[in-house]
């Protein structure tokens, strides 16, 4: 779960971190209120979950307070799309109005748990302020990586190791090295997947302060973080995805017009392979998850068929501890409940399968039972093509 | 032959007292294992259908000589309870729970390299040899005795590969879902390195998907040191970019984790991949009998 | 370094653990009021290192004022000689004065690092209020040994294997791994190489109260713990060895009547031994340091002259990385500046070990040099049978 | 020949700037030990004596291929040093440090217990490989160059039972202190399985002392797998009970520990225990010779 700025910047000074005084406006009119009260040169930065704000014009720099009301005007209800947002646009609904630093250097730092070594990873670099993906790609050799096995922690070392390669001396060594200390804290204390200070900077008066933040929280911790779970912005979510999390189904739109519902996550992609190499579009992935039973397969169905892109369905189910009979019933019931339109294709397989293919053909509804996976794709393939 | 359960195993389920605990644990009866123990904490003393309940790990391995643990307990103490196992001795451990905190498994990962246990999972279907022993959930009927290795990080979608190998007159020597979360006990490597030990098997099956990079290690892996035909698939060839794909750890970011490029290095390394998830079965026939 | 009862209890209750209310009083009339203002029964309990205090009469109950006062009269001042003081008797200068408990029940409970297995180790019993080594060797099977490695840390289920072995259940099962998991805290985070609460109590009122606590702190880890540290109670050293410590000297005070000075512990310890094999009696162990310096020398010679019972020396000195001239000038140094009347034996070995023996015969003192390790041992036993 | 020190040591000192570190580093390259590098954090750049000191362990072995780290820092830092160390990949430390706190080094057994790294000491004189490398304060000079290997937990104890062989005509292969703390990171049995496997150490000394159940565990060991033969020494024959003598580790608890027990228990494993300390060079030539 990705947190916005001012949260994360919450979450930070909360533990002590520097960060710069602000304010969270959801009016242009608070935004200048704001501004007014942090004095300029004020930051004023759009709060959506979307990295390359500024590039974007989500971020701006005000002077005065006529400067204040073009940005936040310019800013509150726009459309962001960025680089890092694939394609889809967030609508700013809120600014965060900051303090203005002046900036002498920027820094990168970040920390996450790196699951390939299964370690924690310390991630910094001087060139701060540029997306670290390009720093690493061009420029390899300035950045610090320092991993930390979990179960011995943070040791002093480690953060010599990062303060000694970012070239820092003296009152900043040790104030960088404190800083360090609390971020990693904080995020083993948080399960944290992410925390990401781009730029931490260096200001004219030897400062550091945390300018920008980034943090992903483990949805799968938020059990143990009762305020963290509070602090989920249903804004930003794909309502239907959102609605589908309401459900424990796995849901991801896509721009396909057949609708699939699979069992199970490996085999709902492979599902989707399936479908496209015989020819079609998917339009979402769904997991109904591999212990699916017959209210779940409702629930998903009602999804889809909130979707006015799916014009056709494909169900997908390996019957295994639940029985395939069992299944049948539920996707009859809910089809019949939901007066379903559209065309049908049903692939069962597994436990009962004989019984679950009876129990659709018996149904009275139109649905197409498929002999395999290989037919299930070519059968929606081809009803795809005549709509 | 088998690798890691069969005739020997003697499980021990934690959470046996739950729903979904009993009901698989006495699945697994039925399929032909045999659970020697259950363990849910408090209701020491009861049983289960005849199997005994007892509050810690290490009782039950005392008293029933327990050497494979099947854990059920739900994702706040589900790494307390391998911890648990593995303390207690316990030689395999495979761990169903799906949706266990990062931070929790980066811990238990580590605390289990110093210890003499295996894990299996978390978030996978689990482990079975075919007519010997099942410990996990997948269905038992789709399985056959026989020569061929499958592993896999996926569950269904592995149950789809077993069934059409079955089709095929295939039977499975021992079938792993590895599981779906980017921190797991063992990898592909640690179960190809089993099989590799194994003469019975003659032929792996090798089930992955995007992200991660997993198959591309396994991949090299395979090339320096299995003999036997291995059959490659990837699923999420048409998944999109930076969208997390139901697994925790099924994403494809930027360029890397794609099915494409894992696809090419499984090539180069001389697996024989399969694009076609409904044709298999029929593939496999032709590189194992070929 | 040992703390006192009420000292540990001090530090307990400040980590939220359960002990009873209590104070400590160094006067009789002090012990009366404290006992007057907590209510009867009191328990009144010496204050010294020492354990088994119970079974010595250190450790009285006082049902109203006058046994109050009889009981507090008998114990302060006392010397208490207890199983556990190996000979050596304690002066009470103190005693704690504590809320009378109704028990029902007596657990045993410490927890401390196992260096054998470089892991924490709890251990439990339901024996409580008896030595726990007479418990593990009678019946074994009524130790509970929980370990902990401690990079991984205390987890639930060490918890539950030591309180479902106490047979534990329902509340007291869980205020007992509350309590259990604060006590591991504080003994790692405090540095601690034992924390043992026996009895931990079962009150009638079904509350869990650690009626004893004996707490031992690493000395190695003072410098993180200035607070504890100030808790040394020097009333409880050996004069001597206490001035030892101040130089950074290790002294054991002995029986017999021949002072030994030797650098390094292995060494002093085997020469200690010699001494005893060629039929001398050691009157100390007295190790300088592998590193000694001639300033430690003379410091280690003002130690063995105030021993009145020391009638003879031995100096055995391997000099490696310090060289034996430089030790010899040392101690020629001292024993002129101490009009050193005993007789000493000077053993040197290793660097320069011909020049420093010419600087000793030199000297003009009544210094014997001896021919290796055997012949020192037989020449100071030769001289102290002579005495 | 040798073990874990000779020709191929490359020497980084850890606090190689403090009086002792600069002290004992320059007595080691006297000896001819190849110091390559020194680590000050803070004094990266500076030299001593010509030997370059870096900022980190990693930067240090980066630079000069350095395996080999012998640690001065004071027992505040020492764990610290000693784990930095380890994660920049040392073959063996050696930490001469006396005073780190008992649980410092209980998390660092455990942290190494995962790592490639191995650990002498600490509170320990360090290693010597006569005439080829000497890691440590021990004085060189009475050692020679032969085939004893000499293990003890002893610093100048150490000293005399070596100056002892050498003056009987006994050269040493390699002589070990492993150190007189309760924890430390190689015990007996490590360096016994390291002699094991050096032909050219064609007998050994072992010097234990009161307290633990080290040599007790060492003499099982060697009944089992040491070939050549073994004199063993025990000081502390008269140490009173309950008493720590010098070393944090020597402690008669009970029964427990004691002089006589170990003694008794080597002899069983078919030690030469020799008990008057003043005749152990010649008690060493009638074993040795014999």
């Amino acid at each position: 779960m990705k947190l916005h700025e001012f949260q994360a910047k919450e979450l930070f000074a909360g533990a002590g971190l520097p960060v710069p005084e602000g304010r969270v406006a959801d009016s242009v009119q608070r935004a200048v209120e704001a501004a007014e009260a942090l004095g300029y040169p004020a930051a004023i930065k759009a709060q959506v979950h979307a990295g390359g704000r500024g590039k974007a014009g989500g971020i701006r720099l005000a002077r005065d307070r006529q400067e204040a009301q073009a940005s936040a005007e310019a800013i509150i209800g726009m459309t962001l799309a960025t680089a890092q947002t694939a394609g889809r646009g967030h609508t700013v609904h809120r600014v965060l109005v900051e303090q203005g630093q002046q900036i002498k250097d920027e820094l990168y730092l970040s920390i996450l748990p790196d699951r390939a070594t299964a370690s924690m990873m310390i991630i910094a670099s001087t060139e701060g302020g540029m997306n670290i993906e390009e720093v690493a790609a061009t420029t390899p050799e300035r950045i610090i990586r320092v991993r930390v096995n979990p179960l011995i922690g943070l040791q002093p070392f480690h953060l010599r190791q990062v303060a000694f390669g970012l070239g820092l001396q003296g009152d900043q060594f040790k104030t960088f090295c404190g800083l360090l200390q609390k971020l990693y804290s904080l995020v083993v204390s948080r399960d944290l997947l992410l925390a990401e200070i781009n730029p931490l900077a260096v200001t004219e008066d030897d400062r550091l302060v945390l300018l920008d933040a980034k943090v992903e929280v483990d949805s799968s911790a938020l059990f143990r973080h009762k305020d963290l779970a509070a602090l989920h912005d249903p804004s930003e979510d794909d309502p239907l995805e959102a609605e589908a999390k309401k459900y424990h189904l796995n849901y991801i739109r896509l721009d396909g017009n057949i609708g699939t519902m699979v069992n199970g996550a490996g085999l709902a992609m492979a599902t989707m392979d399936i479908i496209k190499q015989a020819g079609g579009e998917p339009a979402n992935f769904l997991d109904v998850g591999g212990g699916a039973n017959a209210e779940m397969i409702e629930n998903g169905f009602r999804l889809l068929l909130s979707d006015p892109d799916v014009r056709a369905i494909l169900i997908n189910i390996f019957g295994g501890i639940l029985r395939c009979d069992v299944l049948a019933t539920g996707v009859v019931e809910a089809a019949t409940k939901m007066a379903l339109k559209l065309p049908v294709v049903v692939r069962m397989e597994g436990t009962n399968a004989e019984e679950g293919s009876r129990i659709l053909n018996d149904s009275g509804l139109e649905l197409i039972t498929a002999d395999g996976l290989q037919d299930a794709a070519e059968k929606i393939a081809t009803i795809a093509r005549q709509l | 032959m088998s690798i890691w359960v069969g005739n020997d195993t003697r499980l021990l389920v934690q959470g046996i007292t739950g729903t979904e605990g009993r009901f698989h644990t006495l699945q697994c009866v039925q399929y032909g294992t045999n659970v020697v123990a259950g363990v849910t904490p408090g209701k020491g003393g009861q049983d289960v259908e005849g199997i005994p309940v007892f509050n810690t790990v290490r009782e039950a391995v005392a008293d029933t000589g327990a050497n494979t643990s099947m854990i059920f307990v739900p994702p706040p103490f589900a790494a307390d309870a391998i911890l648990e196992a593995a303390d207690a001795g316990i030689d395999l451990i495979v761990c169903i729970t799906e949706g266990i905190p990062a931070h929790d498994m980066l811990r238990v990962k580590n605390a289990l390299a110093g210890s003499t246990s295996r894990l299996i999972g978390p978030n996978c279907p689990g482990i079975i040899s075919p007519g010997a022993a099942k410990v996990g959930i997948m269905p038992g009927p789709i399985h056959k005795p026989g020569s061929i290795g499958v592993i896999s990080r996926s569950g269904t979608l592995t149950y789809e590969v077993v069934h059409q190998l079955t089709a095929q007159g295939f039977g499975q020597s021992t079938c792993i879902g590895i599981g779906g979360d980017p921190v797991v006990g063992s990898n592909f490597i640690d179960c190809l390195t089993a099989f590799a030990g194994d003469n019975e098997t003659t032929g792996l099956v090798m089930v992955g998907e995007i992200g991660g990079n997993a198959e591309e290690e396994a991949a090299a892996f395979i090339r320096e040191n299995i003999k036997v035909p291995v059959v490659g698939f990837i699923a999420g060839l048409t998944a999109p970019p930076g969208r997390r794909m139901g697994h925790a750890g099924a994403i494809v970011s930027g360029s890397s984790g794609t099915a494409a490029s894992k696809i090419a290095v499984m090539r180069d390394c001389g697996l024989h991949v399969c694009e076609e998830l409904g044709r298999l079965g029929e593939f496999c026939a032709g590189i194992f009998t070929g």
